[in-house]
């Protein structure tokens, strides 16, 4: 079970951001994707985790088992920390076990309304939805802003010993070194040429 | 599925826009007709079928706009379109949650307020049918308008315009069996109207609302 | 030769002057909007040879 | 040589721009000679007098609001079936033509309408549905306005577009129902297509409605040519930024 990509265009409003793109990640690996802002990590990730159609190229990894996150980690305020757990949990058809509030320190949070949480706070409660969601293929799109330094190394140990260790796959975008050893792939040499083919095409 | 409707009922209820908003829009739209159109009672009678279903709309399109606002802003929406729920069920039950936190209660208050208007007392039956059977249409087509607007800025009044030319069938058919039980006739074929076009609403509309959101979440 | 129109007369007349009134304005304004992309669209073009051909 | 060779963007301008001049030409001719003849060299009706010169106006700008509509939901399905960007392109092109299409309608039905009915407007069920097909255009039009990705807006309207026909017929057929109810309907049927006209009539009337078709279709060809462009001149910007 991996996740291989095979010469994959993306495409931002119109116009193909990234051209060319193959790599593969193997059961248990993670890869970190790197590149100036705006060269388009998140718009590879959501065409990787499906939320949007590539212009060329394949992705593939078994079906049902991606999960993508970003910074807007679609937290309700009104609820309480269990609340919001216990409905990823409830939609993705898993229970949100104790181990999961643990990862991620959360366990005296459990009855706090989110509105209420520090904005760390509220980045590792959205982190602990991937947690709780229980899925192979993760995509995600800096996870650690605005996480402090004791935070990331949660993160980076629920990653690589929760999920790698058990088989899951991550592609991660992010500036900030996670700790955990993994392939970095630069995404400056693959920018696309701006008159790639694109929707436009037929306009050029 | 069930979750995501017990969550956007129980964020409803804690955010206390969601059941009081709708509510009180209707009651102060059918107040205001009165100081409009003058007090006496053979007026108020008259229109009083056509002015609770119009405020009845005018109810639920006001709080169209929050049925995905929120969860566009902060990123639910794309976690639910990668989730295992089929986004035609996350447009169902957008489209439930809203008519239970506005087109129910306003189904159950709508005969109160028929006394202010002096309603007559054989169409009240009818009001509350027309109402039960329409408000769901309302619902579920406002969902729809909803998910085509969702990307767009300050979309609710572009929204307002294209989902009132919408409304129109429900409304006429709706007005028009209260009318026909308040004039003692017998209302069932408008009422049927009224139920075919829910029921239609229901079938179609999630298809054409998630076609929508997954446009719009490109 | 003008046809008599009888007590209508306002009426026909106001409903032919109002539609031939419409239908020219929509034919104007395309026309007007059609040469101006037209412009617009070769000063861009100009634009871009003039760039690639440097 | 099949039909979706005229999907090429550059290729449809190169055909149809030589051509409306010629299309906008005809039609124009036709108009002129449909209604000169209706206006001047027909009798008057006996019951109506010369409110029924207002037919050579109504009923062809009648059945073009409505044919408008029905070309935009075969552009929008060709959109999103094909994707061909000249059909989206020709469906938002047509709006504006076929809202104009449908004030004429209305405005010549009210007047049309006027002696008969005593009022300038009567909520008569054939002229109350063109006042919905009229908001019906006016939201389209919103819509392709509001957004800015071409490819969205397109599929958004092509969806709204899809919706909204069904909902208009189901408005076509409340409105009958709906004015059944309040008073009788008018003498004359206004409606397009149902009237029986004596040849005298009828003649000029056909002339007129061919106007009428061949000046939609010279504009709708040279608005979209125009939306063609201006959709060019985006992704040359785009490009050269």
């Amino acid at each position: 079970m991996t996740l291989n990509v095979s010469d994959l265009t993306v495409v931002r409003g119109g116009v193909p951001v990234l051209a060319d793109l193959s790599f593969s990640v193997a059961e248990g690996q993670a890869l970190v994707l790197r590149g100036p802002n705006g060269i388009g990590k998140t718009t590879l990730l959501r065409t990787l985790a499906g939320l949007q159609p590539a212009l060329k190229g394949s992705v593939d990894y078994a079906e049902d088992t991606g999960a993508y996150a970003s910074h807007a980690d679609g937290i309700k305020g009104q609820l309480s920390v269990k609340e919001n757990l216990a409905f990823w949990a409830e939609i993705y058809g898993n229970s949100a076990d104790e181990s999961v509030y643990e990862a991620f320190d959360l366990v005296d949070l459990k009855d706090r309304i989110a509105g209420t949480l520090s904005s760390g706070q509220k980045r590792r409660l959205g982190l602990a939805r991937l947690g709780v969601v229980g899925r192979k293929v993760l995509f995600l799109d800096e996870p650690t802003v605005s996480l402090d330094g004791f935070s990331v190394k949660l993160f980076a140990r629920w990653l690589s010993e929760d999920h790698l260790a058990k088989g899951g796959i991550a592609v991660i975008a992010t500036h900030i070194d996670l700790g955990i050893e993994a392939p970095e792939l630069e995404l400056a040499p693959f920018k696309a040429a701006p008159d790639a083919a694109s929707s436009d095409e037929a306009f050029l | 599925m069930i979750a995501l409707l017990k969550r956007d009922l129980v964020l409803a209820v804690r955010a206390g826009g969601g059941f009081g908003l709708g509510l009180s829009f209707f009651l102060i739209v059918i107040v205001l007709v009165p100081f409009g159109v003058g007090p006496e009672a053979e007026i108020l009678t008259r229109i009083a079928p056509g002015i609770v279903w119009v405020a009845a709309l005018l109810a639920a399109l006001l709080s169209l706009d929050r049925i995905f606002a929120l969860d566009f802003e902060d990123g639910s929406l794309p976690l639910l379109a990668t989730s295992p729920l089929p986004m035609e069920g996350v447009t169902l039950i957008k489209g439930i949650a809203h008519w239970i936190t506005t087109g129910l209660p306003l189904t159950l208050v709508a005969p109160v307020l028929g006394f202010l208007l002096h309603l007559e007392p054989s169409a009240f039956g009818w009001l509350l049918a027309s109402l039960a059977l329409g408000t769901p249409a309302l619902s579920m087509i406002g969902t729809f308008g909803a998910a085509l607007t969702v990307g767009v800025r300050r979309g609710g009044l572009l929204m307002s315009l294209l989902v009132l030319p919408l409304y129109v069938p429900t409304l006429i058919f709706g007005a028009e069996a209260v009318a026909r039980g308040a004039a003692g006739l017998d209302g069932l074929t408008p009422l049927l109207m009224v139920a075919v076009i829910t029921l239609a609403s229901f079938a179609l509309l999630p298809f054409a609302a998630s076609a929508a959101l997954k446009i719009n979440l490109r | 030769m003008f046809p008599d129109l009888g007590d209508y007369a306002t009426e026909v007349l106001a409903a032919y002057g109002a539609s031939i009134g419409l239908l020219v304005v929509i034919v104007l304004l395309s026309m007007r909007r059609s040469r101006k992309m037209r412009a617009q669209l070769d000063a861009v073009e100009a634009r871009k040879d003039a760039a690639s051909g440097k | 040589m099949s039909i979706w060779e005229y999907a090429n963007p550059k290729k449809f301008i190169a055909t149809t721009t030589p051509l409306v001049p010629w299309v906008m030409g005809i039609s124009i001719s036709c108009l002129v000679v449909g209604l000169v003849w209706g206006f001047f060299f027909t009798p008057d009706d006996f019951r109506q007098g010369s409110t029924v010169k207002i037919i050579y106006l109504h009923v062809p700008a009648a059945l073009m609001a409505i044919n408008a509509w029905f070309m935009m939901l075969i552009a929008s399905l060709i959109w999103l079936v094909r994707r061909h960007h000249v059909s989206a392109l020709a469906a938002r092109a047509a709006a504006p033509i076929g809202m104009v299409m449908t004030v004429i309608a209305l405005i010549t039905g009210a007047i049309w309408g006027q002696p008969m009915w005593g009022t300038w407007w009567a909520w008569d069920p054939r002229l109350t549905s063109f006042l919905i097909l009229f908001l019906f255009y006016l939201g389209y039009m919103a819509l392709w306005e509001a957004i800015e990705d071409s490819d969205t807006a397109a599929d958004l309207t092509s969806v709204l577009c899809l919706v909204g026909s069904v909902f208009a017929v189901l408005s076509r057929y409340a409105v009958q129902f709906w004015n059944q109810g309040l008073h009788q309907g008018t003498s004359v049927p206004v409606a397009t297509g149902e009237r029986s006209v004596s040849d005298v009539f009828f003649v000029p009337l056909l002339v007129c409605m061919v106007g009428f078709g061949l000046l939609f279709l010279a504009l709708v060809l040279m608005r979209t040519a125009t939306e063609v462009r201006a959709r060019r001149i985006k992704a040359l910007e785009a490009r050269m930024r």
